[in-house]
């Protein structure tokens, strides 16, 4: 049997390699950046029933890792495919990572002596944490190898770091390999599974909730990593520059989502987080007050209305059916006011806020258009992989042999994305079979 | 129930006193944290030893009682969140039990806080040694347990 | 001090056991199988060994992890430490024992010892156990005679700053190691074959795509629908959102290529009266009075509309109809379009009959709404809704394009609008938030968004196959999040709206993953199940019947046997459910079940040697 | 080794043993599981270093002494069972211990010097005594209800039913805080060592407080103070409730009303067979209740199953299923004399129903509990 490309190594690409590998299917995981996990990993609970999101995670990265038909390339792309259905020739773009990955164990040594260790943000907590020029993506990164960040690495741009090249000594193994190059593979597979997930809608642009501007408006997925034990915190949600956690919290729902001018789209997701966000608030904080602004709440999951109900009724969180205007800020104290139309009354009215989440689209990756055009599959007009048929045939892309999976289809929130990683692995476990994955199309 | 010290049977701790301490971790959550915990570099006092199980709801009562008696001054128990449980709810089991064992220690007139069950998940390696902290300066503040020292 | 001895691992050794894979000598003799240590007796390796002597030889490896240990823990102070516990017969330190020369020297060892045990003092047993486990088997040692102690996460990076005590530390768990190293016994991971076909339950969408999925992975398919013909609920539908394909077309190629597949027999109409069995074998009894067998099962039986008995003059007041019957009319050809329609969204749900919202009743409305306004612009139609509930890219277009054609949304809150009919025209009364009034508005055609419900059917099947109904009574996933489609008796599927109410092509995403999933043990052919099960003495149990009923996984029944006990009950561990929490172990009175691997001599004997002066 | 071995046929007069299998034939462990009296003394005598305590079955006697009741030779195997249990534990070797061994923890733990146990709490309500000379000894019964909570078997009602009844009768016993597991059970397991410091300790708590009668309402602390801590050099007067209700109601300090209920009585192993207690609970029973005798009862009684928690099995479930069903053809009620026959039946009554077997609707209720049911009110 032919082996699998996914491309994507989130939770609908890790679940699309398993479900593969399992039937003894080999299966090339190709990922962009230097571990797997997506963003799952980078929540701290998820919805509804706030299990925390790396611990369920983890153990199916590490069976990634430890699956003998899972191959990893991670910092890799696909650049080119060619062929078709049960017979295609992808071309990967491996980008070194200057370690030798078997030889390192991920003790960190190197990321200690670093001359710029503390000096970079950390890609993971969005810039939350400071990193060195080597670095570990994240504590429970697969593969626990570390990282040269090539466009940093002093030796790297300048040929030169300081007297001697202090990674490269406090490594016990030799995994330090400056020498290593960007090489480029060609994997003969017989089918394809896109699951590239999204990127995050930067709200630096949108002037009136002031994001990059006043320190204590955040977006979500910072908040994910504020709230983490295991993040840049430690969990203890701090307000600028008091260093206190916040007596008042604003919530602000569908920013750059359902806008015309921005995403039109729903991103489907967004209520329930941001209703987990405000209950983990309450959770740390009992005290702190929590208002969620939207104007349609989209609990339609199981379980998920009686999770918006226990958050009103129980945990005491506010919500309010506006889109708020504007933010303003406090110069002096930091304090934010959100403004917003209180739909009882019809009236403007303010809130004060000590810290403001602002759910951000969730939207599709910068590089989809150029991976499209590498695997000769459509975009629909939002810029989301094109489906051959939305009702009966949602893994199909418009290429034969080629499926897709998780967010980059379209929206949707984990479990669908899991489900749907399968339901492209059974898409493409049938063309290696060889029955037609198109019986029905 | 004065009369019937609360704090086990042995008084107070000598100066330098070190408690012994067992824990009882689930594979899947607890086992994980501590995990976490040395990843990240977080440091707690060495007094602890780890036993791990697959599930906490696999820890029975004999299991605390035991290791009070062989001279542990203090016992942890540590599974996954409520609801969190890898086999469904065997965590249930081990609140159940582990409340049932604080039970027949009160009556023995050991101190409850030397028997403590915490909810740790994968992810609270700071929650992990946090509570191994706590847990060593409280059994620490109370002295020997006074068993299996004859 | 009289130590408790060894309570019970007299009985865990003794005794006639499920299964002869826990007795029995290694094959070469040398390799003792059942516990343990000869020699001299100290507690917990007692009766077991009093039964059996045969020497422990136990080889210890502790790593440096480069300075990661070494550089706290000292560690040739607790190699010598190890070396002079007993049965430890060889103890070495290696800079990396997971490097391969760290490999290599306990393969060696194992060989120029006779090591019958092997303990690896490194990091984290959770990643590296696996590595360590296939390198004693590869070396001829069973991988359930390794034990893994903790120097790194738990030890040296705990406790950086003293090093000292970390070293002092470092032997007590070497110590807790090695005493449960002389108790572990070789386990042989059960096989299971795989009966290589798949029953699906329910032809509807769901079923009928994840039938095909299946039958085109190569296995082939028993599809049981109740009904005398395929399709289901969709195949009753108008048109389709949001492609606005006429569901006929849409449904039908499917149901045909199903009917046509060589590999996919229909049993129909006719449901599941009995199930037995377990992942790789089930047996499964039709009312059509047919038998066969199956590896695994994919739950599709779908959902009802729920009847809005009581509710907004349904039943009562003529042209008051649900979105359901709406479409039927709207198929059947042309009707009088009447002049104003308004539609009440949340018909039921969200509070009313069901508190969930039913997710599909926005889109629906809209759909409908669409083609009325299409077919017939001059109509009126109004949505009333709370809150409207459309997501993602497709459905919030339909939103936009409703608003374009001139449909009219107006929200009403808090109260549910309320319908009478007043001089023969129906009346919608409702306060409209926008206007932040009462409103009235008088309608032909009153349609009610009713949610879908789990149906009835739905109690028994989940008894029948042993899985969970959840609150709302649809079938119970295994994990909200990672695994949708799984349910935890392993072998068992779920998808479509038996689930939980859904639009159509999440229901078929669903039904190519629970294909995707249900085929994955059907491509194995044999499943390894870890032998860390629960095991029963048939000679001690007493059928008290707590393990089975405590069994989250349905692993255990009572048995009826006819003995020199009598006739009685006695647990059976079915080792294909069996997940090895230990749960049932540590309840049973009198420890006449116990886990394989954590069993309570292995663990006392940790307790007894964490305590241990010295 | 042998000296001790010598010592153990004398005392115990295994020699006289004519190989004749009474025992056995009585025996209800032999009934289910390989396990014969008399042979065990016979590989006993052919064994000089007595290497055949490793063998488990040393632990499957239940010690309900049937079977030295039928011996023609009057050997008193239960006698031979514990020396050889008590050598058995000395070279580390134990039997099981049901509820995961918790029990005997217990009961070792209570050996400490310093025990501060808070075991008193269910006297409220109840008069009882710091010193005095009549002592309730309560025994494990505050431990019992938490370790078989989910049994429901209300132990506790035992002990204060006894106290209840002793008030009745203007007593008000001492109830100590100290006082330690008798260390029936352990010295059953053969740890004879941890069974002395429990005895040793009692012994001097009751010294302390002045105590010359001591009143249990179990049958096993009944013999082990009566019998056992004689050797131990205790100078006690040892009743059991029954013995001691039975005086009072002669003497008129005690009046009972009849319930009209119908009841069986089960005789406890260690009451009747190994004290000799018979009559009194029979005699304090017919004041309040009619009784009804079953089948086997008296000496021929059968055993609730287990004895020491150390050797519940399916064994032991047959045994108590067969008593059940006896007991239920004799009344609709089921009166205990010793609180661990309550809990074993309790236990089984419980179980998961064998299909076809159908065990009776049974009341289970104790001597001392069903008496301070049907106290006449008022002062006596």
């Amino acid at each position: 049997m032919k082996d699998v490309l996914v491309i994507g190594g989130g939770v609908a690409g890790i679940q699309a390699a398993l479900d593969l590998a399992e039937k003894g299917v080999k299966v090339h995981l190709v990922e962009r950046t230097p571990s797997i996990g997506g963003r799952m990993a980078q929540l701290d609970k998820t919805f509804p029933t706030m299990d925390c999101s790396i611990c369920i995670l983890a153990p199916k990265m590490a069976d990634c890792a430890d699956h003998p038909n899972i191959i990893m390339h991670t910092c890799s792309e696909v650049a080119g495919l060619q062929g078709e259905a049960g017979d295609f020739r992808a071309t990967v773009l491996k980008h070194a990572r200057h370690v030798d990955a078997s030889k390192c164990t991920g003790c960190g040594k190197c990321a200690e002596v670093c001359r710029l260790k503390g000096r970079i943000p950390n890609e993971f907590d969005f810039g939350l944490r400071k990193r060195g020029a080597i670095y570990l993506p994240f504590l429970q990164a697969v593969p626990r190898v570390m990282n040269i960040d090539s466009k940093k690495c002093i030796f790297l741009t300048k040929g030169k770091c300081g007297e001697k090249q202090l990674c490269k000594e406090a490594c016990e193994r030799g995994a330090i390999d400056f020498d290593q190059k960007d090489e480029t593979v060609t994997l003969d597979v017989g089918a394809v599974i896109v699951a590239t997930g999204f990127d995050l809608f930067d709200p630096s642009g949108m002037f009136e909730y002031g994001y990059g501007r006043f320190q204590n408006v955040r977006t979500a997925m910072e908040y994910e990593r504020l709230i983490c034990a295991s993040g840049p915190t430690g969990g203890h949600l701090e307000v600028e520059p008091t260093k206190e956690h916040p007596g008042s919290m604003a919530f602000i729902q569908c920013v750059g989502a359902r806008d015309l001018r921005l995403s039109p789209f729903c991103c489907s997701v967004c209520c329930m987080y941001a209703t987990k966000e405000a209950v983990l608030v309450k959770e740390h904080y009992p005290d702190t007050d929590c208002t969620i602004f939207n104007v349609d709440m989209r609990a339609l999951g199981k379980g998920f209305e009686e999770f918006v109900e226990r958050a009103r009724d129980e945990y005491g969180v506010r919500f309010l059916r506006a889109r708020p205007g504007q933010v303003t800020e406090d110069p002096a104290t930091k304090r934010l006011t959100v403004w917003y139309e209180d739909p009882a009354s019809g009236k403007v009215t303010s809130m004060e806020a000590d810290m403001v989440v602002l759910a951000t689209a969730l939207v599709p990756g910068a590089g989809v258009a150029q991976l499209a055009k590498a695997l000769g599959i459509e975009l629909d007009e939002s810029a989301f992989f094109k489906v051959r048929d939305p009702l009966m045939s949602p893994v199909e892309s418009t290429r034969p042999g080629v499926f897709i999976a998780g967010y980059c289809e379209t929206p949707k929130d984990i479990p669908e994305s899991v489900a749907q990683a399968s339901g492209a692995a059974a898409r493409a476990f049938e063309v290696l079979k060889r029955k037609g994955g198109a019986a029905h199309a | 129930m004065e009369a019937e010290s609360p704090s086990g049977v042995a008084g107070k701790a000598a100066p330098g006193f070190e408690p012994k301490i067992v824990a009882f971790c689930c594979n899947w959550c607890s086992y994980a944290g501590a995990d976490l915990t040395g990843v990240s570099r977080m440091q707690y006092s060495p007094n602890i030893r780890i036993i791990r199980v697959m599930c906490s709801g696999r820890i029975e009562p004999n299991f605390v009682l035991r290791a009070l008696e062989l001279g542990a001054d203090g016992v942890l128990v540590a599974g996954c969140h409520i609801g969190d449980c890898h086999y469904i709810s065997g965590n249930k089991e081990a609140e159940k039990q582990i409340a049932r064992t604080a039970r027949l220690l009160e009556i023995l007139g050991v101190d409850k806080r030397r028997l403590r069950l915490e909810w740790i998940s994968a992810s609270e390696g700071q929650k992990f040694a946090n509570t191994v902290n706590a847990f060593t300066k409280e059994v620490r503040e109370l002295g020997p347990a006074g068993y299996g020292r004859k | 001090m009289p130590e408790e001895k060894a309570q019970g691992a007299g009985r865990e050794a003794q005794g006639k056991e499920e299964g002869a894979r826990d007795k029995g000598v290694g094959k070469d003799g040398g390799e003792n199988p059942v516990p343990l240590s000869a020699s001299p007796l100290e507690p917990s390796s007692l009766a077991p060994c009093a039964l059996r002597p045969a020497p422990c030889r136990i080889g210890v490896f502790i790593c440096h992890c480069g300075s990661n240990i070494g550089g706290i823990v000292d560690v040739p102070a607790v190699v010598e430490y190890a070396s002079r516990l007993k049965d430890v017969v060889h103890a070495e330190r290696n800079l990396y024992t997971c490097a391969d020369d760290g490999l290599t020297a306990i393969k060696t060892a194992i060989s120029k010892h006779g090591l019958n045990r092997v303990l690896v003092a490194s990091c984290t047993p959770r990643t590296h156990a696996p590595l360590f486990r296939r390198t004693c088997e590869a070396a001829g040692l069973n991988q359930y005679l390794f034990e893994f102690v903790n120097l790194r996460e738990h030890c040296s990076w705990v406790h950086m700053r003293e090093p000292a005590r970390a070293t002092e530390k470092a032997k007590a768990l070497v110590k807790m190691g090695v005493a449960r190293a002389r108790l572990l016994e070789r386990q042989e991971e059960p096989v299971l074959d795989i009966e290589p076909a798949a029953m699906v339950l329910g032809g509807g969408v769901a079923g009928l795509s994840a039938a095909l999925s299946i039958a085109n992975q190569g296995f082939p398919v028993h599809l049981v629908e109740r009904e005398p013909e395929l399709g289901g609920m969709a195949a009753r539908l108008h048109r389709i959102s949001p492609t606005y394909r006429n569901a006929r077309e849409v449904v039908g190629p499917v149901a045909e290529a199903v009917s046509a597949h060589p590999d996919i027999r229909l049993h129909m109409p006719a449901t599941m009266t009995d199930l037995s069995g377990y992942i790789g074998n089930f047996e499964v009894t039709l009312s059509t009075g047919e038998k066969f067998r199956v590896g695994s099962i994919v739950v599709a039986t779908g959902a009802d509309e729920l009847r809005p008995d009581g509710l907004y003059g349904w039943g009562q007041l003529k042209n008051v109809v649900t979105q359901m019957e709406l479409e039927r009319l709207m198929a059947a050809g042309p009707f009088t379009r009447p002049k104003s329609v308004v539609m009440i969204q949340c018909a039921g749900s969200r509070g009313q009959k069901v508190s969930y919202c039913s997710k599909r009743c926005c889109f629906t409305a809209i759909k409908n709404a669409i083609l009325l306004k299409e077919e017939s612009p001059d109509t009126e139609v109004h949505i009333l809704h709370n809150e409207i509930h459309v997501y993602g890219v497709a459905f919030e277009k339909e939103y936009r394009r409703a608003q374009e054609l001139g449909v009219r949304f107006s929200r009403y809150s808090p109260e549910k609008p309320s319908v009478s009919e007043q001089n023969g025209r129906l009346n919608v009364n409702f306060y409209d938030e926008g206007l932040r009034r009462e409103r009235d508005l008088p309608a032909d055609l009153v349609v009610l968004s009713t949610p879908l419900v789990a149906r009835p059917e739905a109690e028994e099947l989940s008894k029948m196959l042993k899985v969970p109904l959840g609150q709302d009574r649809f079938f119970f996933e295994a994990h909200v999040k990672l695994r949708p489609v799984d349910f935890a008796t392993d072998g068992i599927f779920i998808c479509g709206t038996a689930k939980g109410p859904t639009n159509i092509g999440e229901c078929v995403e669903q039904a190519l993953g629970a294909a995707s999933r249900a085929a994955i043990p059907l491509a194995k052919g044999r499943v390894r199940v870890e032998a860390i099960t629960s095991r029963v003495n048939t000679d001690t149990c007493r059928g008290c019947g707590r393990c089975e009923s405590e069994c989250d996984y349905h692993a255990i029944s009572l048995v009826p046997v006819n003995d020199a006990f009598g006739n009685r009950l006695v647990a059976r561990v079915n080792e294909g459910l069996c997940k090895g929490c230990g749960k049932c172990s540590s309840i049973c009175c009198n420890r006449s079940i116990s886990l394989r691997h954590f069993t309570t001599p292995q663990i006392m004997a940790m307790v007894e040697a964490a305590l241990e002066e010295g | 080794m042998s000296a001790e071995k010598e010592a153990a046929v004398k005392s115990t007069k295994a020699y006289y043993c004519v190989e004749c299998g009474k025992c056995t034939g009585i025996c209800p462990v032999s009934r289910g599981l390989e396990y014969s009296p008399r042979r065990m003394v016979k590989r006993a005598l052919e064994d000089p270093e007595l290497e055949f305590v490793r063998d488990s079955q040393i632990w499957n006697c239940l010690t309900c002494k049937l079977c030295s009741g039928v011996c023609p030779s009057g050997v008193d195997y239960i006698d031979f069972i514990r020396i050889v249990r008590s050598r058995a534990h000395a070279q580390g070797l134990s039997g099981s211990c049901s509820q995961g061994g918790q029990l005997s923890t217990m009961a070792r733990m209570m050996a400490s010097d310093r025990l501060a146990q808070g075991r008193n709490f269910w006297t409220e309500g109840l008069e009882v005594a710091e010193k005095g000379e009549l002592m309730y000894f309560v025994g494990c019964l505050p431990y019992f209800d938490t370790v078989f909570e989910d049994l429901r078997p209300d132990t506790l009602d035992i002990a204060r039913s006894t106290v209840k009844v002793l008030n009745a009768a203007g007593i008000r016993p001492v109830v100590s805080p100290a006082e330690r597991c008798c260390g029936h059970d352990l010295l059953w397991s053969g740890d004879v060592e941890s069974y002395r410091a429990l005895a040793r300790q009692n012994i001097r708590e009751m010294k302390r407080l002045g105590v010359k009668t001591v009143v249990t309402s179990c049958a096993e602390c009944y013999r082990t103070l009566s019998r056992d801590y004689k050797e131990m050099g205790a100078d006690l007067e040892v009743k059991h409730i029954s013995q001691l209700a039975g005086e009072l109601l002669d003497q008129g300090k005690l009046k009972v009303k009849s319930s009209g209920k119908k009841v069986t009585l089960h005789d406890a192993c260690r009451l009747g067979r190994h004290t000799g207690v018979y009559d009194p609970p029979r005699e304090v029973l017919r004041k309040v209740a009619e009784l009804v005798e079953m089948p086997r009862s008296g000496p021929a009684a059968s055993c609730c199953g287990v004895g020491a928690f150390l050797t519940c099995g399916a064994h032991s479930k047959r045994i108590q299923v067969e008593r059940l069903i006896e007991a239920g053809a004799a009344a609709p009620v089921l009166v205990t004399e010793c609180p661990k026959c309550q809990i074993h039946f309790k236990c089984a009554l419980r179980d998961k129903p064998v299909p076809g077997a159908k065990l009776p609707e049974l009341e289970i209720i104790d001597l001392s509990s069903f008496l301070a049911r049907n106290l006449e009110a008022g002062k006596p």
